[in-house]
């Protein structure tokens, strides 16, 4: 229903506000030595989220309030785009999915605000900082908000852009500015297969008239049939291109990592929790379409776990804090797409949810440790740090056990969530592809805590690695940043209960039932069709991973605290396997040495210095000396001599006569 | 044949005023001295007087001596061309005889004999009046050429120009000879147009109209009867060779021309002349433009792209001798109208920018010259543009003029070709920009201030710009009038 | 007869045209072509244009001749000066064969040329009389041209021969 | 055998061409000018052959006019010799080449 | 109102805004040489009268597909020549793009030209009459008149106040355009000439030519010369390597004007004349066009990703930018026209725009090589936010201009061809890699020349200038339909004729008529 009273506008217009304002006091401060009105910034900075915050609350208390089949608030703010057949409108679609996000990305997002103000306490160009901040929470509000393909697309890219202004943050360091270009290169890489899906949609939708692309056009027209099997396989696939872009899956994972250039509190906001998962929300967003398109999400689901298996290995040899997050956020997100590729939607969402906690909760207290060592990463230079800075040690245990998926901590249940549907749910396209995916799930779920747990042990377990100046600088973060840590941590704590499987409480699942208007799902769906396997696999399944999970803590415990000296031997044994694994399978370098050397090399070469300088501008060179060369040749002839004028004069004669004869 | 009228007379009447004026600058020279006011007023205001006079009083018909000439509109709009050349010319020639220490009366006196030589070559019906106007044009200008005596470069100019031209003239002559023994008259119109008296005659009488045409052709400096152009333009004084480049090429063109009008039937229709101009139009284009691209003379620059202006022409000819349509021959008049008010207007350029001692005409020494001197500048660079055909110029528009008319009868080929050549042109004719306003200047160049040469340049330039997009406009003539002008002075043959 | 008189005047023209054209010294070949023109003079005769005998004997091969041999004394080359200026063989038979095709190309027009008419020319034909009439009747104005040229003739020998100063 | 027109004629044009040939190969200007005047020269032959052919004097008044053209032809060019003889001390063609290209 | 009509009036809105600038050039020539600030404020002056003149031209404008403001005097009636002038939907913002261009960059060379002021202003406004001529000409004469007329000014812009090569880049421009433009004229003159044979009129009349009916080859043969004499302004691959040398040696605002509206002049042949008059051939001819069109976007992306100067890097960018333009043009769409029609104004926009930043820092350093500079960001923020921000709007980013022309182009030639369009659509990808590139060797970074300590941030001039234009990059990605709403009528017009030959390519090539002079419209207001 289009409700006018609905303060949907004000959710994006408050943070593009604050970043207008904070924008126009930094280009107006950009030449004073100290930042000044701190204060002011700040308070703008916090306070444009927030009022965006209590106005998603209010439309979701109004959502609430309507029957279930009727739950979603639209709002047409203009007409953008008319030419031809596309007519594009700026309007805000508020539903239950759309409302699940935007409760996190503005809530955390306002959180993460405040905890900035500490945190960049000491930084200049805080206005700029603030600017891109509320830039961004505009963006993924359109992202989220926006009721079509075209504002999406315009969040997601307005999203990229900040993450790529953000990472370059501190741009008179050449690596940060560099990671921020990566960032952007590798999403647009991505974007490539985003617009070429939204083309197919659009010619596939034009025949049957103007269209603007909103969701709903899309799901009436594929109701309609107006997209063929293949066709439409062709467009998911090409969507879930943009998606890997977006939330670092398979192969364009590379930037995420290197976008721990930037400030902490950006990676805990951008890069682990809302950002993105924007991929795994557009997902859910065509989830209409891609039930229709299995080998789509067939392929979206092997992604997934791949991703999250890889990932996981690579975080198990990082020793710079962020990275190792870094490394598992990509990992978690190919749990999220795992789920969504079995066709469990809801459970994907529910770890998008659940992660948005506990990861962000992790990168901001990694970001206290940090601060509280003046800018120290590597793990191996802290350990024993749990009584020193206790606040930031004890909210970030409870964020590692919510990852490691520990009982009752958020990430068990939805992490759960996803094995069982990826176990329980039938695959047409790969019969026996249940069964690996688990395999692959539960595995990573080992991986998962026993690197979390390597984190855990060299950082606040263990016995002091300071260097002198962090131990002397040593302090704990103030109210500003520990506020948001312990928020963060309760809420690990306590949103997985939003989740709880039906079979240990009927009706527990409310946040499934809560998406179920919005979320279309696969043919044969677990959470519908009575499970042919009962509640005791679905008990046994449970108990595995969480043993698996237990059993990664515990080795962790044993190597990194218990013999330290343990895992370098392993290492040394490991020998190749470990040198891959620490340098990332040096995907990096063969993208270098694969794509960019190659391209950069044949443009200049070839391209410009062999077809443009050497060839078109030869020839055409060559031309102009070619007639300079007639020239000559003609003017050979002028020698002065009057009798060979005379000659020539006579031929002339001759030759009329002749043709003439 | 009955005694002289005085219609015949009236008919001649630009003519007479001309050679006598000639006759009475020899006489005012010898007798008064030299006098600087008459030096240059009197020829002035003969031409002058002869121009009106040309304009006003349109001949009756139906004279005796038409028999000789035939003083139709279209002489009379070639007659203009010829008197408007020859004055500014005159005008020119003030400051610059001075300079160069040449000056002597015989000058302008020589001028006006050439200019009605012109005029009696263009309105010439006759064959031994044709001849007797193309010495009595020719001849002069060989002794004006040579008019710088002690400079080699003028005596070997007139001693080359004389050389070719008589003997060129000798072919003519054969030529003469030879349709005059074919068909036993020497009135053209019935020597071509009647045809020879006996079929086995008519060999004869087409050798004898290819030689003519050979006369002819080397007068309008066609390839290959163009080789003395370069050297003769080179060495003649500049203002010379302004007269050279313009009135004697329409001349020429206009005798042509009318011997051409009588295409349609007898002798010539026998002859493949369509294509022979087809030929000699791309052969003169090309080569002349090729010769002038990489010219550093400016004298000799002009010379070839005067070359290449005849091959434009010629397409015009060629297009003319095929389809015959009049409207061809108004495009032909009215190139030749810009071609004579912008080649002038060059060469004025020249002379202003030569010293004494020093004649400046190699085009480095032109190096940053349109900075020191912006109104020569402006002016030289708009007489390129218009050379090179680009508009809103005369050139341009009577290239296009001329270029409409190919396309028209179908000649597209000819005209692409044409325009590939000026394209090539504009290369060089830009060059001259280039030296002027791109290029540092690298020795001192004193431009002279003549008032009367800047006049010219003034006159030249307005002429330039108005005949390329002047509108109608109340009193003013532009465009559409000149054009007018020239459709009604197409020739008719008698 | 006839014919031998005509031969007679075609071989010393030619022959004393290719004097001129091939004698080293000027002064030979002035008096080379001297002797053409009056052979020539010779035919006009029998082509009974006795005006234009008289006026070649007088004017060309007598006036026009003195002139240029006048100026060949005027400027009296040194034998090696002409020797440098002899005909060079390359040039000279290039020449020839230009001047030949062109030859070959006119009189190949000259086949099946009629003859002169029959019957006898009139009375007085080709005399001064006869010419002066046709002159000063519908050449006047011509005629009165030339005189222009011959005074432009005049100017010009002046402007250009005459010493500086 | 008869002496036809055709006779007149052929031996008027190869008197010009022998002219032509002296203009083309003689590099002696002064010869040049006479081998120009035979031209003349073999024209007038031509005009006098026709004028018999056609039994009409007008080509007799034809050859007047020429003969005196020629003689100022002769005047003028040969003033213009003499000028340049003066001031190049030669009437050799070949060196006529100040001018070239 | 209709040519009979316009006769009686006095001079129309549209022959002041030609009339003004050329005032101005003649203007220039009576100031006293030693008085450089007055050229420069004259001239400023009479280039935002024009942009003042034009602004009527939107606000009155009516929105179909009739021409407006349409003047019409006979000139040379012989020939049928006329002085006719009109705006559609098509010239409009071209028009406008022109007039509001010309005061920035007359106040962008504010500091930067001091000699030969008088003439540099001359040539400017000169200028800027050729090309605003050639945009609301309605008669193909008139308009190669203008068309030609553009051509010694920019020639003389380049070759006297350019770079070190500048003569070199000066005749390889003005030998590129002429070979082509004289080939056009040949075309236009066979046009008028057919079109005589069949109506008895020598006319060229836009309006009236429009209706001629041409055989197959015909079109054939006279599309291939105008596409020609386009395709080198554009420019088209391969046909493009005038452009580098022209940009890197032409000053400041020679850049601008070039990238900004010169170059827009041949797409704008193409939509106006090209395609419209020759439907069949623009098919015939569309796949080599497009594969061509293409070639460039990837091409002058790759070449653009590897250049040390920052004036050839974005001069081949235009390469690439404009091959979308092309690309959008041969899509035979309304989506890709609108798209095209946009992406020429933007092009004109952001490339003027970094053009313009280029100048200004040049200004400063007198270098133009991107190893020159590096971190300078946090000298002149100001300057670096304006660049990140015109970059941002070249490599298409949602929320600014450039994206809707890119994103319209796109999703039309998908449509068309989907493999070029899918090629295309690498070069979105291409342009973020080489701007951002860009980016960040030039502004990011450690300061590593000490010449760059001491650089000075925009000043006021400089602020004033760049601001409209940015504002109207972020105006023109929020709000198209202000323009394309407007665009729409005439470009659908110009798409009926392709499409009707696209239905039936057999029938008979007569088309129906294309611009409507419809009586009232336009000048009402």
């Amino acid at each position: 229903m289009t409700s006018t009273g609905s303060l949907l506008w004000l959710i994006p217009l408050a943070p593009l506000v604050g970043a207008i304002v904070n924008g126009a006091i930094a280009l107006a401060t950009s030449h004073r030595e100290r930042a000044v009105g701190r204060g002011i910034v700040g308070a703008i900075g916090c306070l444009a989220p927030s009022i965006a915050f209590v106005a998603t609350v209010a439309s979701f208390v109004q959502l609430r309030a309507l029957p279930v089949d009727a739950r979603s608030l639209t709002q047409h703010l203009f007409s953008w785009i008319a030419a031809g057949r596309l007519h594009v409108d700026a309007g805000l679609l508020f539903d239950p999915l759309s409302c699940a996000m935007l409760l996190f990305v503005t809530g955390i997002g306002a959180l993460i605000h405040f905890y900035s103000l500490g945190y960049m306490a000491h930084e200049r160009g805080v206005a700029r900082y603030f600017a891109y901040l509320n830039l961004f929470t505009f963006a993924m509000v359109i992202l989220v908000l926006g009721d079509g393909l075209l504002p999406m697309f315009v969040g997601w890219e307005g999203v990229g852009l900040c993450s790529y202004l953000l990472i370059g943050f501190w741009f008179t360091d050449e690596e940060k500015a560099i990671a921020g270009n990566k960032a952007f290169i590798v999403n647009r890489i991505g974007d490539f297969g985003f617009l070429l899906g939204i083309f197919l949609i659009f010619w596939s939708i034009v025949p049957s008239g103007r269209t603007g692309l909103t969701y709903r056009e899309i799901a009436a027209a594929a109701a309609h049939g107006a997209f063929s099997p293949g066709l439409l396989t062709a467009a998911c696939l090409l969507l879930f291109m943009g998606a890997t872009g977006k939330s670092a899956q398979l192969p364009l994972y590379v930037w995420l990592p290197d976008a721990m250039a930037g400030p902490t509190p950006v990676s805990a906001l951008i890069h682990a929790a809302t950002m993105v998962t924007s991929g795994i929300y557009m997902v859910c967003r065509l989830s209409f379409l891609f039930v229709a398109a299995p080998v789509a999400l067939t392929v979206v689901a092997i992604v997934g776990a791949a991703t999250a298996f890889f990932a996981a290995t690579i975080g198990l040899a990082q020793n710079d804090i962020k990275k190792i997050l870094a490394y598992s956020t990509v990992s978690q997100l190919g749990y999220m797409f795992l789920g969504c590729g079995v066709g469990a939607f809801s459970a994907g969402m529910f770890h998008v949810v659940t992660h948005a906690f506990f990861k962000a909760c992790l990168f901001l207290g990694a970001g206290s440790v940090i601060h509280a060592l003046s800018g120290e990463q590597d793990i191996r230079r802290m350990g024993g740090l749990l009584k020193r800075i206790p606040v930031t040690g004890y909210t970030f245990l409870a964020a590692w056990l919510a990852i490691a998926g520990i009982v009752p901590f958020a990430g068990f249940f939805s992490k759960d969530e996803i094995l069982w549907q990826a176990f329980s749910r039938p695959n047409e396209v790969l019969p026996w592809l249940p069964r690996v995916l688990w395999a692959v799930g539960f595995v990573t779920a080992g991986i998962t805590a026993l690197y979390m747990t390597r984190l855990i042990a060299l950082v606040f377990l263990g016995k002091p690695r300071l260097t002198k100046e962090a131990e002397n600088h040593l302090h704990e973060s103030p109210a500003s940043m520990t506020v948001p840590l312990i928020v963060l941590a309760a809420g690990s704590l306590v949103v997985g209960f939003l989740g709880v499987p039906d079979f240990l409480v009927r009706g527990g699942d409310r946040f499934g039932a809560w998406l179920v208007p919005v979320l279309a799902s696969a043919a044969g769906g677990a959470a519908e069709t009575a499970a042919p396997h009962g509640a005791s696999l679905e008990w046994g399944l449970m108990l595995a991973s969480l043993g698996i999970a237990i059993a990664g803590i515990l080795a962790g415990l044993l190597l990194y605290v218990r013999f330290p000296e343990v895992p370098g031997r392993i290492a040394a044994r490991a020998g190749g396997l470990y040198r891959a694994v620490v340098n990332k399978y040096w995907v990096d370098e063969a993208y270098r040495a694969v794509v960019i050397r190659p391209i950069q090399v044949g443009a200049r070469a070839f391209l410009w210095k062999g077809i443009d300088v050497r060839g078109i501008d030869f020839i055409v060179n060559e031309l102009g000396f070619a007639s300079r060369m007639g020239s000559s040749v003609v003017r050979i002839a002028q020698t002065g001599a009057v009798q060979l004028y005379a000659a020539v004069l006579l031929i002339g004669v001759v030759v009329l006569l002749w043709v003439m004869r | 044949m009955s005694a002289i009228t005085y219609a015949d007379l009236d008919a001649l009447r630009p003519f007479l005023m001309l050679a006598g004026g000639g006759v009475l600058l020899v006489l005012a020279d010898t007798i008064l001295g030299r006098r600087r006011q008459i030096s240059w007023c009197v020829p002035t205001l003969v031409l002058l007087a002869a121009a009106i006079i040309t304009i006003v009083r349109e001949p009756e018909p139906g004279a005796v001596l038409s028999r000789l000439v035939n003083f139709d509109p279209f002489s009379r709009f070639v007659g203009l061309l010829v008197c408007a050349s020859a004055a500014l010319s005159v005008l020119l020639s003030e400051s610059y005889l001075r300079r160069t220490g040449r000056y002597r009366g015989e000058y302008h006196a020589l001028l006006l004999f050439s200019a009605s030589g012109m005029i009696l070559f263009s309105t010439a019906t006759e064959m031994l009046t044709l001849f007797l106007g193309l010495e009595l044009m020719s001849i002069p200008v060989y002794i004006l050429s040579g008019f710088h005596r002690t400079d080699v470069r003028s005596g070997e100019a007139a001693l080359k120009y004389f050389l070719l031209g008589a003997f060129s003239s000798a072919i003519l002559l054969l030529g003469i000879a030879f349709l005059y023994g074919a068909t036993g008259t020497t009135d053209l119109p019935s020597a071509l147009r009647g045809g020879p008296a006996a079929p086995a005659m008519l060999p004869l009488a087409r050798i004898g109209c290819v030689l003519l045409l050979a006369g002819f052709l080397f007068k309008i400096a066609s390839v290959p009867f163009h080789m003395w152009t370069p050297d003769v333009y080179e060495g003649a004084p500049t203002t010379v060779t302004a007269f050279m480049a313009t009135a004697v090429k329409a001349a020429a063109f206009a005798a042509l021309l009318r011997v051409l009008s009588m295409r349609d039937s007898g002798v010539l229709a026998s002859l493949p002349l369509g294509k022979l101009f087809w030929w000699l139009a791309v052969l003169t284009m090309t080569v002349g433009n090729l010769a002038a691209l990489t010219q550093s003379n400016v004298k000799r620059m002009l010379a070839y792209s005067s070359i290449a202006h005849a091959g434009y022409l010629l397409v015009g000819v060629s297009v003319y001798t095929a389809s015959g349509d009049p409207e061809t021959l108004s495009a032909i008049l009215y190139y030749l109208l810009a071609y004579t008010f912008m080649t002038i207007g060059a060469f004025a350029i020249v002379v202003a920018f030569g010293e004494r001692g020093n004649e400046h005409l190699e085009m480095g020494d032109y190096g940053g010259l349109g900075w020191r001197y912006p109104a020569a500048g402006i002016a030289m660079s708009l007489f390129m543009i218009s050379l090179s055909g680009i508009p809103p110029t005369a050139g341009f528009f009577g290239k296009y003029a001329i270029f409409r008319n190919a396309v028209g009868h179908g000649a597209t080929g000819l005209v692409v070709i044409a325009v590939l050549n000026s394209a090539l042109s504009v290369y060089y004719y830009l060059k001259m920009m280039v030296t002027l306003y791109m290029r540092p200047g690298t020795v001192r160049v004193q431009a002279s201030r003549g008032s009367l040469a800047s006049a010219v340049v003034v006159i030249c330039a307005l002429a330039v710009l108005w005949a390329g997009f002047g509108p109608d406009g109340g009193r003013i003539p532009g465009v559409p009038a000149l054009l007018h002008w020239a459709s009604a002075s197409v020739l008719v043959a008698r | 007869m006839n014919g031998v008189f005509f031969w007679a005047f075609a071989v010393i023209s030619v022959a004393g045209g290719l004097v001129t054209v091939t004698r080293r010294s000027p002064l030979t070949a002035a008096l080379g072509l001297a002797v053409s023109l009056i052979a020539v003079a010779g035919l006009f005769a029998m082509l009974a244009a006795h005006l234009l005998f008289i006026l070649q004997i007088l004017v060309y091969a007598g006036a026009i001749v003195v002139l240029i041999i006048f100026v060949i004394m005027l400027i009296n080359q040194q034998p090696k000066e002409l020797d440098a200026m002899r005909l060079r063989g390359r040039r000279f038979i290039a020449s020839a064969a230009i001047c030949a095709a062109g030859c070959a190309l006119t009189l190949r027009a000259l086949r099946g040329l009629p003859d002169f008419p029959p019957q006898g020319l009139p009375p007085g034909f080709g005399t001064a009389a006869d010419v002066g009439i046709v002159t000063f009747g519908a050449y006047l104005i011509p005629f009165e041209i030339l005189g222009l040229i011959l005074l432009v003739g005049i100017l010009g020998a002046v402007v250009l021969a005459k010493r500086e100063g | 055998m008869a002496i036809t027109l055709s006779h007149y004629v052929g031996l008027a044009v190869v008197l010009f061409f022998i002219g032509t040939l002296g203009v083309l190969s003689r590099r002696n200007a002064l010869i040049v000018f006479m081998s120009i005047e035979l031209q003349l020269n073999a024209v007038n032959l031509v005009f006098a052959a026709f004028a018999r052919y056609w039994m009409r004097v007008d080509a007799h008044v034809i050859v007047f006019f020429v003969i005196a053209i020629a003689a100022v032809e002769a005047a003028v060019g040969l003033a213009i010799l003499v000028g340049i003889f003066r001031a190049r001390r030669t009437v050799d063609l070949d060196d006529m080449t100040v001018m070239n290209e | 109102m209709n040519a009979a009509g316009a006769i009686a009036t006095g001079p129309g809105l549209l022959s002041w805004i030609l009339f003004l600038p050329f005032a101005g050039s003649v203007l220039m020539l009576l100031i006293p040489k030693d008085r450089p600030a007055l050229a420069r404020t004259v001239a400023f002056v009479f280039a935002l009268g024009a942009f003042a003149m034009s602004i009527p031209l939107l606000t009155g404008f009516h929105t179909s597909a009739a021409m407006q403001f349409v003047e019409s005097r006979p000139w040379i009636p012989d020939f049928g020549i006329g002085y006719r002038l009109g705006v559609d939907g098509i010239s409009l913002f071209l028009v406008l793009l022109t007039t509001f261009l010309m005061p920035i960059v007359i106040l962008s060379s504010w500091r930067a030209v001091t000699d030969r002021v008088r003439a540099f202003h001359g040539m400017l406004l000169l200028l800027e009459v050729g090309m605003i001529g050639a945009f609301i000409a309605l008669d193909l004469f008139l308009f190669y008149i203008f068309w030609e007329l553009m051509l010694i000014p920019m020639y003389v812009l380049i070759g006297v106040w350019g770079g070190p090569r500048r003569i070199y880049a000066a005749v390889k421009f003005i030998l590129y355009t002429i070979v082509g433009s004289l080939l056009m004229l040949v075309a236009i003159l066979a046009l008028y000439f057919i079109h005589h044979a069949q109506t008895g009129v020598y006319t060229f009349d836009l309006l009236a030519l429009q209706s001629t009916v041409l055989a197959y080859r015909q079109q054939m043969w006279l599309f291939a010369a105008f596409a020609l004499a386009f395709a080198i302004k554009v420019p088209l691959w391969p046909f493009h390597t005038w452009l580098p040398d022209a940009h890197v040696e032409a000053p400041t605002a020679g850049s601008v004007i070039l990238a900004g509206v010169l170059l827009k002049l041949g797409t704008y042949g193409f939509l106006r004349f090209a395609i419209p008059f020759f439907p069949d051939a623009a098919l015939r001819f569309q796949p080599l066009l497009v594969s061509l069109a293409v070639i460039g976007i990837i091409y002058g992306a790759l070449v653009a990703m590897v250049q040390d100067d920052v004036k050839k890097l974005v001069a081949y960018s235009s390469v690439s930018h404009l091959g979308y333009v092309m690309l959008g043009l041969f899509s035979f769409n309304m989506e890709a026209f609108s798209g095209a029609l946009y992406q020429m104004l933007n092009h004109g926009l952001s490339t003027g725009a970094l053009f313009l930043l280029v100048g200004i820092i040049y200004e400063r350093r007198h270098t133009r090589m991107i190893s020159d500079f590096g971190g300078i960001a946090t000298r002149v923020p100001l300057f670096a936010a304006a660049f990140i921000l015109v970059a941002l709007s070249s490599i298409g980013l949602p929320g600014l201009n450039g994206f809707i022309g890119e994103f319209l182009v796109l999703t039309g030639a998908f449509g068309a061809h989907r493999a070029a369009a899918i090629l295309a659509c690498t070069g979105v990808v291409l342009g973020a890699a080489y701007m951002l590139w860009l980016t960040q060797r030039f502004l990011f970074g450690k300061i590593r020349h000490d010449e760059n300590r001491s650089l000075t941030d925009l000043s006021g001039r400089e602020g004033l200038l760049l601001a409209p234009i940015l504002l109207l990059i972020v105006y023109m990605g929020v709000q198209p339909r202000v323009f394309l709403d407007r665009m729409q009528p005439a470009l659908e017009a110009a798409l009926a004729r392709v499409q009707l030959a696209q239905a039936q390519p057999e029938r008979d090539p007569a088309s129906p008529p294309l611009y409507v002079a419809v009586p009232g419209e336009g000048e009402a207001r």
